[in-house]
């Protein structure tokens, strides 16, 4: 098979098959996909993937699959999803990766808008959702399935093992050896080389379409940026058909050579990224966020010598740990001794528990993240950084550079990206990442990029003077107060939300006076906190109107205020009052999106009582809200709620300036 | 934690403790206060500790002053050796070493040969040892077992008027289960083969607190004698036995082992009248006056009771204490007296040991043991025993001169046995017209 | 394998089976059959004897009475290795898991007779018994992966929930890749969801693997449910015998048993 | 803390049945055989050698023979000390009555020898447990070691039964100094507990915990009792013998039968329930203790009186040295009553999840 | 024949002072689970004790109840401070503390009161029955039948103490099922006091019988090991098993011993209650009297 790789090839790694070959006759020893199943981590190399590839896409081709046709592909991280995309691209299809753990209805949509005709899926779960579906979308003709586990009693002739297909592939690339050869030599890079849809906070999803091309490029300055090469190790385990995932375990994978491991299973990930510990890591900052609060709740339970040694070489880390990594003078030697000694003994064992121990590189995007958070990780020594994109624009805007860390913008544009503000505040991007196209949507894909080939992120941002880019709220969430000045509610929201005890917050400012806000406690931290201080209380309700959580939470408001006063644009949106809310925002009763986005408009209505306190200065305001639970039953919670008056601080630019 | 680190500090303490030289003579004294066999060992080192007291106090061996280190062992074989590793080598290094225990003495029988150290099995131990030629480190000064058992003959042969009048007589041999016991086998039968009488050997297992069904034997067979071979608990129930089956303790004739206050005290009015062999003259001796007056007046005793100074095992321990001292001295005559010994020189002393009727009464313990006259075929030296017997308070001696059985028939057993102990070990003997 | 299960001929029956323990009757004239690949279940109310039948199937009790005929061999009782080594597995009404050892290894017990290995080969650990722990190692593995406890794996079973050392239980069984099961109250003291997945093993087994299944088991829901025969006992003796549906419509066991459910 | 397993993932059955599947206790191990194989001999005083190393690997080498019975197969015992004298003497008589027998020859032998022997007593067992089985052990200490006096053969005919062993011979080697005895020890101890480890994670092992565990779910997926109980036996008793055998050969050199006493015995059992019942490491951290704490003590109460004047009369010195003794197996059950290695255990989940509690 | 009968009677009456040890065991093990290896030490430190008062002046009336009093003592510090702590723990563990104790307990007696052998009176003359012995020629030891005595009088009253009073019902319960004991509102640490406390009055009167008969010293603590075998034979729950089985294993030994033992070079009694034990399990694992081991699965 080199041989004829080779022939194919040439020189041109312009499209994934192509790379995939390249790979496969460069290092086809070397491993290329890891899972963890039946208890250890199996390993295909190079030349395994590719053979298992060439058969799969022969066996798809021998049931029809077409140039053109899309190929949708759901399931957890297996590694014969990811070779399915390769095998569909090599076909000159497209792969069209679905969210796993959507329901069958909003599963439809795509299947239907996306002309969906091969699935390749996981298991017996996703064979019944699509079953389930399968009278709205005629067009589906084939359901291929890799687990074969309780598959045995589906007789339908459109539903077959995708071993079947592979073997029957395999016989097929036997008996016309030449075929795929051929396949893969007539795919261009400016073929589509996938759609992933995306969510979307109104409307329907949108297929977002990217070629090779754009792809390719956006992964190859990704992993020239950050020097990636054959021998390092990532964790897949975000869902396959998220930018950031296909990005970084598929696209950069196939560009570097470098191994994916797929996980066990969804509750196995922590174990198995702490037996990987891998080289290269990504992970949007809600999962960074979540291991810290692990950490210091575990934390919470050693012993008091244990405790205080911890805190207080963080304490040292905090002071000097971020400036060691990205090797800044100016760090007392002293505090050097300290930091190596506190590698000793807590850095690098908290990297090792953590599963980070050998990471070179990690990133986080897809939110904002907390200046202490992203401080925390990268004070103990690793080496996180933000970057900056979206789905159209194959998650490759901006790049924060090693040793240039801001740890409130997200960095500079990457290489080949031009970046502009507009006018209003926008974010506008230019370069060979961007979507070809909206799959179907020519209004969209027109109204999304302009006539100069600027794409239209949607956010707000400005560049600082180093050059950094800063985002601070959707555009489109951006208002103007009373005054005429500057008001980013979720850039708010976020800087409350980056305290451990806050949850969600919710703020209302555009057209008013003053900033007041809505909070959410968040009741893991929050409870602990009060068990420690033996504060009793008997559910979240109760917890949210004492008044000592009041008073934590009064401070946390006047922390962030006291942020806000240093900015010039923003000093305005202190927050003046605030009320906990009774109970906590929820996606089933429609208060967040699934994403667990606020629906800033729907709280407004459904609270517009709260808010008229907020305003009117009362003290105290009683509120009776209907809540739906787990099982589906409704109930009635119903409380006093107390408003809290917030410090605010004058604006500190002129001092500055001064 | 805390008690971790003491021992690891102790322990390099220990580790270092070799390197100290001494001007003074070592002794280590691995002995035993704890336990079943604690009478022994607390009487019988408590005994020699006092000796060598006393010769501290008057001066010492020409001059060099006596050190002892003590380490217990519970009379376990390999606590034993431990203590006598650990010891050995420690304030210049031992210079001998009696670890009156059959048990350790077997354990560190291979290392006093390697080591250079002589040991003293004062009245245990192989009998076989005596043979200086085969074992050249090893004492079993005085008596050992064999001689001992051909004493017990004797003596009885000389009560009976002959030892030809003990034929036809039935001896019924009480011991203790275990190679103590079995010890004076070859030399009992032989003189049963010798002499005509029958000898009925009556096994007693360990500990030996239930004898019930041995004196019904005894009653059954009405032995004309009985010699008890016992050790610790094992006497007094012997005794009390005897008792409750009528047997006469006249009758009863015990090893030294078996002959201390302990044996026969718990046993109380079953023990009057009883007999046994003892190599010390019980009785008081200028020795002991200067004991209770030099070491006890002034609080350096080692006996927690007093009334104990002169008691059996303590006298045989001041016995053993007096024949280290003059080996250490006999030593420094040949290598330079004030001098300190080494282990090889005090072994030249014990093996050229002279410790005649004047030098006990210079002592001021004339009688209290037999004169002691070692070479280097007899490492025994004298293999005289006395017997004496328990009225109800204290110990009397019943023969008026030193009871010695065949020499010549024991020696000739004891070299067989070191011979085939020689061939065993592949040890060539020495060649004692060679020896100055 | 293809289309799923037959169910076959007789496999195993008794024959007027008594067994009794110091002059109490446990079983008295019980006779009953089982046919090959079919679920068949044995019901009735507490102390009526159903343990002691699934004992006596294999071999650790004796009936006093009776014949058993396995393979079309008639005899009077079995004995535990005979079973065992006939493919006969179990599992227990109180979790009758090695305490001391971990998940994989109380499955790889279940190994044991597959194993060629001796004690001396097991010392050295090199060369057949290496390959061979590994390649039941492998077997283990997919049971594991069945039953989905790979989270588990090493996990000491004492430390278990009560559930999941249940599934333990059941894979300890599968891993002598059995041919016939006997499942001794298999979902007693589980919730709903776990009773679900244990549903889904069970039929699993018999539909994947065409194991028999002998169950024992209190939920009439489920025994109604997944078995293709049943057996009713009570005080020892057979009161009903059919298909779920004769069963359920049978005047004694309505009056002794299901009358009181339903 | 010093655990960095973040990326030592297993991609093999073999990796992950390894006996050290962290690496850093594959470094931990490496060292402590490379101190034992090397520091040890080079700078250690032959006062360790004889008095410490020795006698703690050999009772090293019993415990773990007692703990494959008592500890892997649940079968608790009281005649270890018979077993390890039928060892001794068997070696010591074939060693002495055929020519030109080969050292290492003759300790499988007499293994093999204590084994039958363990094999006879350890019938009872099929039909006893527990406590009546420890009672019942106590049999073999008995009367093992009355036959072992009463018949001379066995001993030679040596008047007082006590048989003295020849030297150490291997390839004209002769191992006379305390270090090369140690080394000659250490490797037989080594192998053989590399050995055991084996059996005990393999289906061997698995058949004696479960026999263990619940004897009679063992017997219905088909393992044997009676045969996995008499292997258990078997195994054991073979370990004890080689244990005896250097007992006699390494260690004391001259023995007789009371040597192996019911004290010995149950020095040996407190040895595996402190070190830790059905642990190969535990059977050397009791071993340590138990041999070594009565010196540490002896040491420290001599430290206490010389060193720091505090007179005690020197038979409550003793007393209290048992005192202290008895309190701290008292102290350590209390605190871990399932021995040193299960402490060990703990502090090594902690070290790996360093700086969690759990 | 008059031999044999001698020899019997002697080994009956050698039984029962093997059950006054082995009551002690039975008492611990009966109310807790616990095989109380420190019993011999225990018989050890309280006839020490008692003997160590006597000679200091104290009258054997005063001497002996004030041992009591220190045995309580004793019991009331080994619940509080070694047992409490190890409730519930595997019976090997408890039996594993009691061998720390013991060496404890050893300790203690020597450090206190030497290591010297010691004579103890108690006014019983240890002499065979003139009259036995002159009409029948059989030697039966007067202070024999006194400790018989004694031993039937102890077993009688812990009979009655069992059955009779609300403590030793109590201690039963326990015995039975520690659950149902506890949750009929017996607190468990109280019978364990009192349990180890009874066990210590077994103790002592035991340490006195044979250190009268053989000194009191350390080699007390052997006694223990006389008591096993008793103990295997009757059962380790059983009162009355522990004197049948002190009955049977006194006489046989000494049967043996006497008739067998000059065949096989003698000293068959160390092990051959033992065997003979242990052929009795073979046939009866669970002891004489014992409660019958059920096996369910």
């Amino acid at each position: 098979m080199p041989a004829t790789a080779a022939q194919v090839l040439g020189d041109r790694l312009d499209t994934f098959p192509r790379l995939l070959m390249r790979h496969a006759s460069a290092r086809g020893g070397q491993v290329a996909t890891r899972e963890k199943d039946l208890g250890i981590w199996q390993a295909w190399t190079w030349s395994e993937v590719a053979a298992e590839t060439r058969a799969m896409a022969c066996g798809l081709s021998a049931l029809g699959f077409k140039r053109g046709d899309n190929l949708a592909i759901v399931g957890d991280n297996r590694p014969r999803l990811y070779w399915a995309m390769c095998a569909a691209q090599m076909l000159g299809g497209v792969p069209v990766p679905m969210y796993q753990d959507a329901v069958a209805q909003e599963m439809s949509f795509v299947l239907e808008n996306a002309e969906i005709r091969f699935a390749i899926v996981e298991d017996q779960e996703q064979v019944d959702k699509l079953l389930e579906v399968k009278e709205a979308c005629p067009a589906l003709a084939h359901i291929l399935y890799d687990d074969p586990r309780g598959m045995r009693h589906y007789n339908q002739t459109f539903i077959q093992g995708l071993d079947e297909v592979v073997e029957m592939g395999r016989i097929h690339d036997k008996s016309h050896p030449d075929f795929l050869d051929g396949e893969i030599a007539l795919g261009r890079p400016e073929d589509i080389a996938v759609m992933l849809y995306t969510s979307g906070t109104t409307g329907k999803p949108k297929g977002v379409c990217q070629t090779h091309a754009s792809f390719i490029t956006a992964a190859r300055s990704g992993v020239d940026f950050d020097s990636l090469g054959p021998d390092d190790d990532i964790l897949s385990y975000l869902p396959m058909a998220w930018v950031g995932d296909h990005l970084f375990s598929y696209a950069q994978a196939m560009v570097a050579g470098f191994t994916i491991n797929c996980p066990e299973s969804g509750e196995t990930v922590m174990t198995d990224l702490r037996e990987i510990g891998p080289t290269y890591y990504f992970a949007p900052p809600r999962v960074f966020e979540n291991l810290l609060t692990t950490v210091m709740i575990r934390m919470e339970d050693a012993s008091a010598l244990k405790r205080r040694m911890f805190h207080y070489f963080m304490a040292v880390a905090r002071r000097c740990g971020a400036e060691i990594l990205d090797g800044k003078p100016g760090v007392a030697a002293l505090d050097r001794q300290l930091y190596a000694l506190g590698n000793v003994l807590v850095y690098g064992p908290l990297r090792n528990v953590l599963g980070m121990s050998r990471i070179r590189v990690a990133y986080t995007a897809g939110a904002a993240i907390g200046p202490d958070l992203f401080r925390f990780y990268r004070s103990i020594g690793i080496n996180l950084k933000q970057l900056y994109g979206s789905t159209e624009t194959c998650a490759a805007v901006c790049l924060q550079p090693d040793g240039e860390i801001k740890f409130d913008s997200v960095g500079k544009p990457a290489p080949g990206v031009e970046v502009k503000i507009a006018d209003n505040g926008e974010v506008l991007v230019r370069g060979e990442m961007l979507l070809k196209e909206y799959y179907k949507r020519p209004d969209d894909t027109a109204e999304a990029i302009d006539r100069e080939g600027f794409f239209h992120t949607g956010d707000a941002g400005f560049f600082d003077e180093d050059g950094h880019l800063k985002i601070i709220d959707r555009a489109k969430d951006v208002g103007k107060m009373a005054n005429g000045s500057l008001f980013a509610p979720n850039y708010i929201e976020n800087k409350l939300k980056f305290v451990s005890y806050i949850k969600e917050a919710v703020v209302f400012g555009h057209g008013l006076e003053k900033v007041c806000a809505f909070i959410n406690i968040d009741m893991g931290a929050v409870g602990n906190w009060a068990e420690r201080r033996n504060i009793a209380y008997s559910g979240y309700t109760d917890l949210a109107q004492k008044n000592e959580v009041y008073d934590l939470i009064r401070e946390c408001v006047e922390n962030s205020n006291a942020e806000l006063s240093h900015d010039p644009m923003l000093s305005d949106s202190q927050v003046h009052r605030f009320l906990v809310l009774h109970k906590e925002l929820d996606p089933d009763d429609d208060e967040l999106t699934r994403t667990r986005k606020v629906r800033r408009g729907f709280v407004a209505d459904k609270y517009r009582v709260l808010i008229d306190s907020l305003y009117s200065g009362k003290q105290s305001q009683f509120i009776e809200t209907q809540v739906r639970f787990e099982d589906g039953r409704t109930g009635m919670v119903s409380a006093d709620l107390r408003i809290m008056e917030a410090k605010t601080y004058p604006p500190q630019s002129a001092k500055k300036a001064a | 934690m805390n008690i971790a680190k003491k021992i690891l500090l102790t322990l390099a303490l220990m580790a270092s403790g070799g390197a100290v030289v001494a001007a003074e003579q070592y002794i280590p004294a691995i002995d035993y206060r704890v336990g079943p066999y604690a009478a022994g060992g607390s009487g019988f080192f408590g005994g020699a500790i006092d000796y060598m007291t006393l010769v501290n106090i008057n001066g010492g061996i020409n001059g060099v002053k006596l050190i002892w280190e003590e380490c217990e062992t519970e009379y376990n074989a390999s606590r034993g050796v431990e203590c006598y590793e650990r010891l050995k080598s420690k304030n210049g290094g031992a210079s001998m070493v009696e670890p009156l225990s059959t048990g350790i003495a077997y354990g560190i029988l291979d290392r006093v040969a390697q080591d250079k150290i002589p040991m003293t099995t004062l009245g245990y131990g192989r009998s076989d040892a005596a043979d200086g030629r085969v074992f050249p480190y090893v004492f079993p000064l005085i008596t050992s077992y064999w001689n001992q058992a051909a004493g017990m003959i004797k003596y009885l042969g000389d009560k009976e008027g002959g030892l030809d009048k003990l034929k036809g007589k039935k001896i019924a041999f009480l011991y203790h289960d275990s190679a103590f016991g079995k010890e004076p086998f070859p030399v009992l039968e032989a003189y049963a083969k010798q002499v005509g009488f029958e000898l009925l050997k009556l096994a007693v297992p360990h500990p030996g607190n239930e004898q019930q069904s041995q004196w019904l034997q005894i009653r059954q067979a009405k032995p004309d004698y009985v010699i008890l071979w016992g050790w610790g608990v094992m006497n007094p129930t012997a005794l009390k036995t005897a008792q409750r089956n009528g047997y006469p303790r006249e009758k009863i004739l015990g090893v030294w082992w078996s002959g201390s206050e302990e044996d026969v005290v718990p046993a109380g009015d079953a023990a009057k009248g009883y007999t046994s062999m003892t190599f010390n003259t019980p009785g008081n001796y200028p020795l002991l006056d200067e004991l209770k007056k030099k070491v006890y007046a002034a609080g350096k005793g080692n006996l927690e009771d007093k009334s104990r100074i002169g008691s059996t095992y303590h006298m045989r321990g001041v016995t053993a204490g007096i024949l280290w001292v003059e080996a250490i001295r006999k030593a420094q005559e040949k290598f330079g007296k004030g001098k300190v010994m080494t282990g090889e020189q005090v072994r030249w002393g014990f093996e050229n040991l002279n410790v005649d009727e004047a030098k006990l009464k210079a002592l001021g313990a004339l009688g209290m043991l037999p004169p002691v006259k070692t070479t280097c075929l007899d490492h025994e030296g004298s293999g005289a025993v006395k017997v004496q017997r328990w009225d109800g308070a204290a110990w009397k001696s019943i023969t008026p001169n030193w009871v010695v059985g065949d020499r010549a028939m024991i020696r000739k057993m004891m070299e067989e046995s070191a011979g085939k102990y020689a061939v065993e070990k592949k040890i060539t003997p020495r060649d004692c017209s060679k020896e100055g | 394998m293809d289309t799923g299960r037959k169910i076959g001929d007789v496999i195993l029956s008794f024959e007027n089976i008594s067994l009794s323990f110091g002059g109490v009757k446990a079983l008295t004239n019980i006779g009953f059959d089982v046919r090959e690949h079919e679920i068949r279940a044995i019901i009735g109310p507490n102390g009526a004897g159903k343990s002691s039948m699934l004992n006596v199937i294999n071999g650790v009790y004796h009936p006093q009475e009776g014949e058993i005929i396995f393979h079309g061999k008639h005899r009077r009782d079995m004995n535990t290795y005979e079973s065992a080594k006939s493919g006969i597995a179990r599992t227990f009404q109180n979790i009758a898991l090695f305490k001391g050892m971990s998940v994989l290894d109380n499955i790889m017990t279940g190994r044991n007779l597959k194993m060629k290995s001796n004690f001396l080969l097991d010392a050295i650990y090199w060369g057949p018994a290496r390959r061979e722990e590994i390649e039941h190692r492998k077997k283990v593995e997919e049971i594991i992966d069945f039953l989905e406890i790979q989270h588990i794996r090493k996990t000491p079973v004492g430390r278990l929930a009560y559930g999941l050392q249940k599934r333990v239980e059941l894979g300890r069984a599968l891993a002598a890749e059995p041919s016939i099961l006997l499942l001794d109250e298999p979902m007693a003291g589980m919730n709903v969801e776990e009773k679900q997945d244990m549903c889904r093993f069970i039929l699993d087994v018999n539909d994947q693997l065409g194991t028999t299944i002998v169950l024992i088991e209190h939920d009439m829901g489920v025994v109604m449910d997944i078995s293709d025969r049943v057996v009713v006992l009570d005080y020892g003796k057979k009161i009903g015998d059919g298909t779920p549906d004769e069963v359920r419509t049978n005047r004694d066991v309505i009056n002794a048993y299901l009358g009181v459910a339903h | 803390m010093f655990y960095r397993e973040a990326g030592q993932f297993k991609a093999t059955y073999a990796e992950d049945s390894q006996i050290f599947p962290i690496r850093q206790d594959r470094i931990g191990m490496a060292i402590i055989l490379l101190v034992a194989f090397v520091a040890v001999p080079l700078f250690a005083s032959p006062y360790y050698f004889s008095a410490i190393l020795i006698p703690f690997l050999i009772f090293a080498l019993a415990t773990l023979g007692l703990n494959i019975l008592t500890g892997y197969a649940g079968q608790l015992s009281l005649g270890t000390a018979a077993f390890m004298a039928v060892g001794a003497f068997a070696s010591y008589n074939f060693m002495l009555r055929i020519d030109g027998m080969p050292i290492l020859i003759a300790f499988m032998l007499s293994g093999l020898c204590a084994a039958a022997v363990g094999i006879v007593f350890g019938l009872p067992s099929l039909r006893i447990r527990g406590f009546y089985l420890a009672a019942s052990t106590l049999a073999t200490q008995f009367f093992i070691v009355w036959c072992l006096t009463k018949i001379g053969w066995f001993t030679n005919y040596s008047s007082s039964g006590v048989i003295t062993a020849q030297q150490i011979e291997i390839l004209g080697y002769a191992f006379d100094t305390p270090m090369s005895k140690y080394l000659f020890v250490l490797i037989v101890v080594s192998v053989m507990a590399l050995l055991a480890k084996n059996m005990v994670r393999s289906n061997t092992g698995r058949s004696w915990m479960a026999i263990r565990d619940m004897d009679m779910a063992a017997e219905v997926i088909g393992f044997r009792p009676m045969r996995t109980k008499l292997l258990a036996f078997a195994v054991s008793s073979f370990y004890c013998g080689v244990a005896g055998a250097l007992y006699a050969y390494a260690y004391l050199g001259t023995v007789e039968p009371e040597g192996f006493s019911i004290e010995m015995s149950f020095r040996i059992l407190f040895m595996v329930i402190i070190g830790g019942i059905g642990s190969v490491l535990g059977s050397f951290l009791g071993s340590a203790f138990i041999v070594l704490l009565p010196t540490a003590l002896n040491v420290m109460f001599h430290f206490l009186e010389k060193d720091l004047g505090l007179e005690l009369p020197s038979g409550i010195s003793s007393s209290v040295e048992l005192m202290v003794f008895g309190a701290l197996i008292i102290f350590f059950l209390i605190v871990e009553p399932h021995g040193l290695a299960r402490l060990w255990q703990i502090g090594k989940e902690k070290l790996r999840l360093w700086p969690f509690p759990h | 024949m008059q031999f044999f009968l001698e020899v019997l009677l002697g080994g009956l009456l050698s039984g029962i002072m093997y059950s006054l040890v082995a009551l002690g065991f039975v008492l611990i093990y009966k109310a807790s689970g616990v095989f109380n290896f420190a019993q011999g030490a225990m018989v050890f430190f309280a006839a020490l004790t008692a003997v160590g008062l006597h000679d200091m002046g104290l009258s054997l009336w005063l001497a002996v109840p004030l041992t009591m009093a220190i045995m309580i003592v004793l019991a009331v510090a080994i619940e509080k401070i070694v047992l409490r702590p190890l409730v519930n723990q595997a019976e090997i563990t408890l039996f594993m503390v009691t061998i720390g104790l013991t060496f404890f307990i050893e300790g203690l007696a020597q450090a206190i009161w030497g290591a010297s052998v010691r004579k103890l009176e108690l006014g019983i003359e240890d002499v065979p029955l003139e009259f036995l012995l002159d009409n029948a020629g059989i030697a039966i030891s007067q202070f024999d039948l006194v400790a018989a005595g004694i031993a039937f009088v102890l077993v009688a009253a812990l009979a009655i103490f069992f059955s009779k009073t609300k403590v030793g019902r109590a201690l039963r319960a326990v015995a039975d099922d520690h659950q149902a004991a506890l949750s009929i509102g017996i607190p468990l640490q109280q019978i364990w006091v009192i349990v180890w406390g009874v066990a210590g009055f077994v103790a002592l009167v035991a340490g006195l019988l044979w250190g009268a008969r053989n000194g009191v010293q350390f080699a007390l603590t052997f006694v223990a090991l006389k008591a096993l075998p008793v103990l295997i034979l009757g059962g380790f729950t059983s009162v009355p098993g522990a004197i049948v089985g002190g009955l049977i294993i006194g006489a046989s030994e000494k049967l043996a011993e006497v008739f067998l033992g000059p065949y096989v070079g003698g000293g068959i009694e160390g092990w051959f209650p033992y065997v003979l034990a242990l052929l009795f399990l073979l046939v009866r694992p669970e002891g004489l009297f014992g409660e019958k081991i059920i096996r369910r699965i």
